[in-house]
């Protein structure tokens, strides 16, 4: 009766909606005409959900550069707009949309992850913003042949033959164990550090758990009859750091390697301190310790001044990533538009590492720096190239 | 101990569901004139709510028309789908967004693993998902009501977990670089901006409810509503109740692989994640909240809930109270919702008139608890075979 | 007046199921309710043991009002009764639904236990079985000795002859009428009229959810009309 | 004489331990009302559910126009012609009067979930015979002007002739009454009786059981008294009635036997 | 292949037997609620989640510095186990009087009351996540909690190439221990008997003048008590928990419940020791990342050829 007669009117409406669409089409670009006094940047990532641990730290960095940046008062001021996307690519793409449409923001520090970047990474290209990532190190982005996308550290491509390479040079292992959960980053980096392992004649084997699992036992079965020299898991830290402790409780002995997502204090007190010593840690991050010198010192400084903790990871790839902005501003650059053209030709010593990027991207420098679980601490043992095992 | 003749008073709620049944009766009664202004009123509703005007109170944190399309229409879309499965035929399924993730999967394998045109790769995925929904189907849905729950909750991980766990479709990389909708020359051209996609999603939401409500008043209709009231006398009455059960599962899961088809298209990129448990969970309370097997009432439902937890984020005062960003407690409440309404509007925001009834009878052909006084319902076959 | 309803209504949703019964029951009586399937005889005796809740009306019982008292505070008022279809638990033994019987009892059990296995040998040879493998006369007898083992002061037996051989039936009765000598009023409901009404001191007829005549049972055995319905109609 | 519509061969239900039915033997003939009485608990209920296929006998077949029927689906034994009410109503509650017809005429229609969507002719005259019958159907029970009231809202002998209307519209040649006078009036008893040979006069046959015995005498062509899941007799109305086994058993123990 | 399984195999075994403990423990909740309300009590993860937190908490004060032996041990584990207890099953009865009974109470449908335990399932997770994690432990509440360590993990005894430690005896034992004081409760006592009136026939229950108010009440109490148990031995054997522990080990004790059938005391015990042992074989040969899809799959299985569970339906009918 009335639902044939609501289908007609419907099918009406909804062909007619589809011209609509054609004109209701909008948003628009973040042309900032004119003289301008205040610019506005974004900084997005996962600020409250559950690998905030990751964000925060390279958040304070952009924050910290950009509050000294305006301290000097500068011509033109930087607003940084903070945008919380828990990691989830919807969420960023909403997220990234207003930003443009309404915030007007002219480039975006972040996405942190790189599932958000995929997300967003046609957005921003689409509406030619450009965007530095302090911490997304999924290979594939660089492949987009996206033009506004720029990140500063090196990708899980880099990263895993580094841990790989790292661990063959220092351990010289006959067998290796690779483990990932069922997370993106953590099979990328698995997979990169299997092939490493392959290419240099080490024998392989592998397991992978879910994300969500609290019990490992299976795993550590596995390892302990496969017997490996090295055991290498690609994963974060909360993972990492039960993993380790069980693993160790099942009597497995041979040294554990993972990567940045890793790098974090909680692995520690996840794992055990016994358990943990000795653990080594590869990343394309840099992360000063209070023994460190120089503008790293400085920056060491300042951010255990303005957030009451030490440094952590990725804290100075969010400065640099800042900094590069902050650079071309500074140079009169208040478009999008022009802080790309700008990008492409950055060249500075930033506190990481020296920042350059390559056409596609990519950081010219992809240092891997190696860091190991001494007495209870994370110890940076230096760049990859240079740094030696203890014990 | 309350009667269910004796209501209490000093309800909010109920008075609101007094002028919904206000609003109930002029429906009935309205000519036919009257249906057709508000359809149009409906309708025209819907073209011009992307604009930023309503944007701007909606969604002042994110961008409107996005959010119109995801979570808001996704939602809707997939809580018209289920509403069919768990509204109409009255079966609990808890794995519903493995339908989701089949047609999400399909968009983005197909087309960029084959080129398949976009069209031809949203009509495929609702076949595979209708596919599944009979093959998950056929063996459970003689289970009882709970223990079908349980197992359409675990189809739902296998399917999550396979595809992280399979390379060939990406694995926990997900699959990225999905097509976009092939353009309609002269008409559309579906790019990043979101309008399109907001019209498309619109369009689908309007067929599928078209639908739902044409196969609600027919045959199918009815021996849905007939086996949620009494599946034996359903049977008896020549009812084919099992092929009548495996058909909802599978329309349902047409509709579900429709929004994921949708979805994929638009995003871009599709990863395991984005087709969690949770996400089931979300879709069936939307339907319960709005009012199961009402369409209106369903809508409304997926509307709140894709919608609230959004804007709740932008509440600037509860910033400044909370000295923290609000949309950390929008879980929190939406948790705390969901019980509060539950215990104060069991039937949902605007349940059908049957739906309410049954629910109020505890009959809602999924039984009750045992309540202090148990229902009227006494299932004759077992007390005939234990005399 | 031990039992006293007082024009009670009670609804199913929104149809009544009962419309306006009063009856009463004196203490040491056995009070009959008969009349046709769905008449509302199982409805009224639900409704006084707080089964079913009242729309309108009173249940008084040992003069206290208890139209709002929850059901399982009637049983330790005194209110015992064997529910329609026996409702035995099926994965109990019969000595463990006897205590079921006596849930809310603290005090001694052993001589009321004695008791029920005396009226019920049959039960005392089985004590160990399971109740869902008993035969229906036996869960009949399990039921009616789990009431009981409440200590009623008023036994509501909703057709103890329902499914019973005829052997059993006039046992049943016997029975009944044994309890009711030791002390214990009984109400009960019977599709069997004829047997029920030559037990009883009163008896009332039910149709259609109300009361449609009331008197001493063995004249009713001889009302023309009651005959009519309920007995035959010769 | 033809092929009985219903033939109950030798059939044995057994529950567990329990025997709901011995080797029961009946045969019904075209065009009869046939009445099933017995104390409660004697086994009719199972009769009807074994004949409608919610159970399937442990021993013995049920026959129905010459074909075996034990072990076909619950709803082709529908479809193949047989229909029946229930002891304690069971319609769609919620549904309107109009709505549970319908389900009852629609298990001969076709209309599958694309028909329906695309509102293709044959649906809408599928939709169209299907409401008219129903129509036609209430009438005929006598309960027209209900049609869109919700079934649990009718009063209770409405609601037995609704359950009526709706066996009748899977059009069944043998339909199936379990009770249909329980929680009557004298007067509403009085027109189901009506009722009941017009739905035989219009070509149908009828198994009824039922408790109330003026009705059963009234109505019926042949009456089985069942005891004990035992058929103890079976015969002309007024043979049973006076058959001494069945007042022993049924009708109570005879005066002098107390 | 074979070899790898051979090899494996007995670990597999051990690690199987353990973590079926917890499911098993965990599931009595579920089972039991089930069998007297026939309601899955979804938000009886949160139950779990609780005890582990308890558990942390009294660990962390105790703080032994270094792994306990002997009385010590079993003094602080008893400690553990019963305030985990005592918390978990005095939450459990505060979600019943707050989520369900006004459901109950209007005779609600129990799809509604399905949504009802989401949200509360919801609101505990988040409630931990921001509130009383931070202000338990200082800590931001969606990290990992580690605990100190109170077991040593020495190994006892070994079967084969199968170490078997302490803390697997601790977990196995007490679990077992638990189950069968639960077991005698509901068989033996009173109030056992009350709980399996009600569960077979709540109106005959009544009538016997059983209020199935409190026994409801009695129900979640037992059942958040041996979530509760369940949690402090995770605690001790895992050492760290997290806002949403429950979420997984729930849904992986749930199909154990069903899996051994639903509503039978004993049923949990086997599905949870089926379902840790097959997992952990299974992934013997897949892949630990499939463990779950096994565990679905097994469940789906059975329940394809036995319904009702491998013991079947309990609580209401044959006896346990």
């Amino acid at each position: 009766m009335s639902g044939a007669r609501l289908g007609r009117v419907l099918a009406l409406a909804a062909a007619s909606s589809l011209v609509l669409a054609a004109c209701a089409g909008g948003g628009g670009g973040g042309d900032a005409g004119g003289d301008v006094t205040s610019v506005k940047i974004g900084f997005m990532g996962d600020l409250t959900g559950e690998a905030a641990a990751i964000v925060i730290p390279p958040r304070n960095g952009a924050v910290m550069a950009v509050k000294e940046y305006n301290d000097k008062n500068p011509k033109v001021k930087i607003e940084l707009v903070q945008y919380d996307s828990q990691g989830k690519p919807d969420q960023a793409t909403s997220l990234v949309t207003k930003a443009i449409g309404q915030d007007k923001i002219i480039g975006l520090i972040g996405p942190a992850f790189s599932g958000e970047s995929k997300a967003v990474g046609g957005l921003l290209e689409e509406n030619k913003i450009p965007s530095v990532s302090p911490s997304a190190t999924n290979p594939g982005l660089a492949e987009n042949g996206w033009t506004y996308w720029h990140r500063v550290v090196a990708n899980d491509s880099d990263q895993g033959p580094g841990i790989a390479e790292f661990l063959v040079k220092a351990k010289s292992p006959k067998k290796a164990f690779v483990i990932s959960d069922d997370q993106e980053y953590s099979v990328g980096l698995a997979d990169a550090v299997a092939k490493s392992f392959k290419d240099a004649g080490v024998t392989v084997e592998t397991d992978k758990f879910a994300k969500g699992a609290s019990d490992y036992s299976s795993t550590v079965t596995k390892v302990a009859s496969a017997n490996p020299d090295v055991i290498v898991y690609g994963g974060y830290y909360a993972e990492a750091g039960r993993l380790l402790k069980q693993l160790r409780d099942g009597g497995v002995k041979a040294t554990f390697a993972s990567g940045d997502g890793s790098l974090d204090q909680q692995v520690i007190t996840g794992a055990g301190a016994a358990a943990a010593e000795n653990a080594v840690f590869g990343c394309p991050c840099n992360i000063p310790s209070p023994d460190v010198t120089g503008t790293l010192k400085t920056f060491f400084d300042n951010y255990k001044k303005a957030n009451n903790v030490d440094p952590a990871i990725y804290a100075t790839e969010g400065y640099d990533a800042a900094t590069a902005f902050i650079k071309a501003v500074e140079a009169g650059n208040t478009t999008g538009e022009k802080i790309n053209e700008y990008l492409k030709t950055i060249n500075f010593e930033g506190v990481s590492k020296p920042i350059k990027f390559k056409a596609n991207g990519e950081p010219e420098n992809n240092a891997i720096f190696v860091y190991q679980v001494k007495g209870g601490v994370l110890k940076l043992l230096g760049p990859a190239e240079e740094a030696k095992l203890e014990g | 101990m309350k009667g269910n003749g004796v209501t209490g008073n000093a309800n909010p709620l109920r008075r609101v569901g007094a002028l919904v049944d206000g609003a109930r009766d002029w429906w009935e009664h309205a000519k036919a004139w009257q249906r057709y202004l508000v359809y149009l009123g409906a309708v025209v509703f819907a073209l011009i709510l992307p604009a930023p005007a309503i944007g701007s109170f909606m969604s002042p944190g994110a961008d409107w028309t996005s959010v119109l399309i995801y979570p808001i229409g996704t939602y809707i879309l997939l809580a018209v789908g289920l509403n069919v499965v768990v509204g109409q035929a009255g079966l609990l399924d808890l794995g519903f967004v493995a339908f989701f993730a089949i047609g999400g999967y399909s968009v983005a394998y197909f087309g960029t693993q084959y080129g398949w045109n976009y069209w031809a790769t949203v009509a495929f995925g609702i076949i595979l998902a209708a596919v599944s929904g009979v093959i998950l189907g056929a063996p459970t849905l003689r289970l009882r009501g709970d223990y079908l729950a349980i197992v359409t909750l675990g189809f739902g991980e296998i399917v999550r977990i396979t595809a992280n766990n399979t390379d060939e479709i990406g694995g926990a990389r997900g699959i990225t670089n999905v097509p976009h909708p092939t353009d309609i020359p002269g008409v559309v051209e579906f790019g990043l901006l979101p309008a399109p996609y907001y019209y498309l999603i619109l369009i689908a939401i309007v067929l599928v409810i078209i639908f739902s409500v044409r196969l609600q008043k027919s045959r199918v209709g009815r021996a849905w509503a007939a086996i949620r009231e009494d599946e034996d006398a359903a049977e008896l009455m020549g009812v084919p109740t099992f092929k009548f059960k495996l058909l909802a599962f599978a329309i349902g899961a047409m509709i579900g692989g429709l929004a994921g088809g949708i979805y994929a298209g638009k995003a871009v990129f599709i990863e395991p994640n984005t087709f969690p448990f949770i996400l089931s969970a979300t879709i069936l309370a939307a339907v319960v909240l709005g009012g199961a097997g009402n369409l209106p009432g369903v809508i409304l439902g997926a509307f709140v809930i894709a919608w609230l937890p959004e804007r709740f984020r932008e509440v600037n005062w509860l910033k400044d109270v909370l000295d923290r960003d609000p949309a950390e407690y929008r879980i929190l409440l939406f948790g705390g919702v969901l019980v509060l309404m539950m215990a104060l509007r069991p039937e949902g925001l605007l349940p059908s008139r049957r739906r309410r009834a049954e629910l109020h009878e505890g009959t809602g052909g999924m039984g009750t608890m045992g309540a202090e006084v148990a229902g009227p319902d006494t299932d004759v076959t077992t007390t005939e075979a234990a005399k | 007046m031990l039992l006293e309803i007082k024009d009670i209504h009670v609804h199913y949703g929104k149809i009544a199921a009962i419309k306006g019964i009063s009856l009463e029951v004196d203490e040491g009586e056995i009070v009959s309710l008969i009349g046709a399937n769905g008449a509302g005889k199982t409805t009224t005796l639900k409704t006084i043991s707080g089964l079913r809740p009242l729309t309108s009306g009173k249940v008084v019982f040992n003069g206290e009002d208890i139209s709002k008292m929850p059901g399982h505070k009637r049983v330790m008022a005194g209110i015992g009764q064997s529910p329609e279809g026996r409702g035995v638990f099926p994965g109990m033994t019969v000595q463990e639904n006897l205590l079921m019987g006596a849930y809310t009892r603290k005090d001694a059990l052993d001589a009321d236990l004695a008791e029920v296995y005396e009226l019920f040998p049959r039960l005392a040879e089985r004590k160990n079985q399971f109740g869902g493998t008993m035969s229906g006369g036996e869960q009949q007898m399990i039921a009616i000795g789990r009431a009981l083992m409440t200590k009623p002061k008023v036994l509501l037996l909703d057709e103890p002859s329902m499914g019973l051989a005829p052997m059993l039936i006039a046992q049943i009765f016997e029975i009944i009428k044994e309890i009711n000598k030791r002390g214990t009023t009984v109400l009960l409901v019977e599709q069997n009229a004829q047997q029920a009404l030559k037990l009883s001191d009163r008896a009332y007829v039910l149709e259609t959810g109300r009361v449609v005549k009331s008197a001493p049972g063995p004249a009713l055995l001889d009302d023309p009309q009651v005959r009519a319905a309920y007995l035959g109609g010769h | 004489m033809s092929t009985p519509v219903l033939q109950l061969d030798n059939v044995t239900m057994r529950f567990g331990g329990v025997v709901a039915l011995r080797e029961a033997k009946i045969s019904i003939n075209p065009g009869e009302i046939f009445a099933l009485i017995g104390p409660n608990g004697a086994g009719k209920t199972t009769v009807f559910n074994v004949v409608t296929g919610v159970y399937q006998p442990t021993e013995g077949q049920v026959l129905f126009n010459g074909t075996r029927i034990d072990g076909t689906k619950r709803f082709k034994i529908t479809k193949l012609g047989i229909a029946r009410t229930f002891q304690n109503i069971r319609l769609f509650h919620n549904m309107s009067a109009l709505e549970n017809v319908m389900v009852g005429a629609d298990s001969h229609h076709k209309t599958g979930a694309i028909g329906a969507t695309l509102n293709l002719p044959w649906h809408r005259k599928e939709e169209k015979r299907g409401r008219e019958l129903a129509r036609e159907l209430l009438d005929f029970v006598g309960i027209p002007g209900r049609m869109t009231e919700t079934a649990k809202n009718l009063p209770y002998g409405d609601q037995r002739r609704l359950e009526i209307a709706r066996a009748l519209a899977t059009d069944p040649k043998l339909l199936l009454l379990d009770e249909p006078a329980a929680g009557m009036n004298p007067a509403e008893k009085e027109a189901l009786q009506a009722l009941i040979r017009k739905i035989r006069d219009s070509g149908r046959t009828v198994l009824l059981i039922e408790h109330d015995m003026s009705l059963v005498m009234g109505v019926s062509d042949r009456v089985a008294v069942l005891d004990f899941g035992q058929l103890i007799a079976e015969g002309l109305p007024h043979e049973v009635q006076t058959n001494p086994r069945v007042i022993e058993a049924y009708l109570g123990v005879s005066e002098d036997a107390s | 292949m074979l070899d790898e399984f051979l090899n494996q195999f007995l670990p597999s075994t051990v690690g199987g037997l353990v973590v079926g403990s917890i499911y098993a423990l965990v599931a009595l909740g579920y089972t039991m609620v089930y069998g007297v309300l026939r309601l899955i009590n979804f938000a009886h993860s949160e139950i779990f989640m609780i005890g582990t937190f308890t558990s942390l908490v009294v660990i962390t004060a105790i703080a032994p510095a270094s792994p306990l032996t002997g009385f010590a041990l079993f003094g602080v584990m008893l400690l553990l186990i019963l305030l985990s207890a005592a918390i978990s099953g005095g939450a459990a009865m505060l979600l019943e009087v707050v989520a369900y009974r006004p459901l109950r109470k209007k005779g609600a449908t129990r799809l509604t009351a399905l949504i009802s335990a989401i949200g509360a399932s919801l609101f505990l997770q988040e409630l931990f996540a921001l509130v009383v994690i931070p202000w338990l432990t200082g800590k931001a509440g969606r990290n990992q909690q580690s605990s100190p360590r109170l077991v040593d993990r020495d190994t006892v005894f070994t079967i084969g190439n199968a170490a078997v430690r302490t803390d697997h005896i601790i977990v196995v034992v007490a679990a077992v221990v638990m189950m069968v004081a639960l077991d005698r409760l509901v068989n033996r006592t009173r109030i056992g008997r009350g709980i399996r009136a009600t569960a077979q026939d709540p109106e005959a229950a009544v009538l016997m003048g059983v209020s199935i108010d409190n026994i409801v009440r009695v129900t979640f109490l037992l059942g958040g008590a041996m979530a509760g148990v369940a949690g402090a031995l995770y605690l001790m054997e895992f050492e760290n928990t997290v806002y949403n522990v429950g979420f997984v080990l729930g849904i992986k004790a749930f199909t154990a419940a069903v899996l051994g059938g639903i509503g039978n005391l004993r049923g949990a015990l086997v599905g949870g020791v089926v379902l840790g042992l097959i997992e952990n074989w299974g992934a013997i040969f897949l892949g630990s990342e499939w463990k779950d899809v096994i565990a679905f799959t097994v469940l789906v299985v059975v329940l394809m050829f036995r319904p009702t569970g491998i013991l079947g339906e309990s609580l209401q009918k044959a006896r346990a």
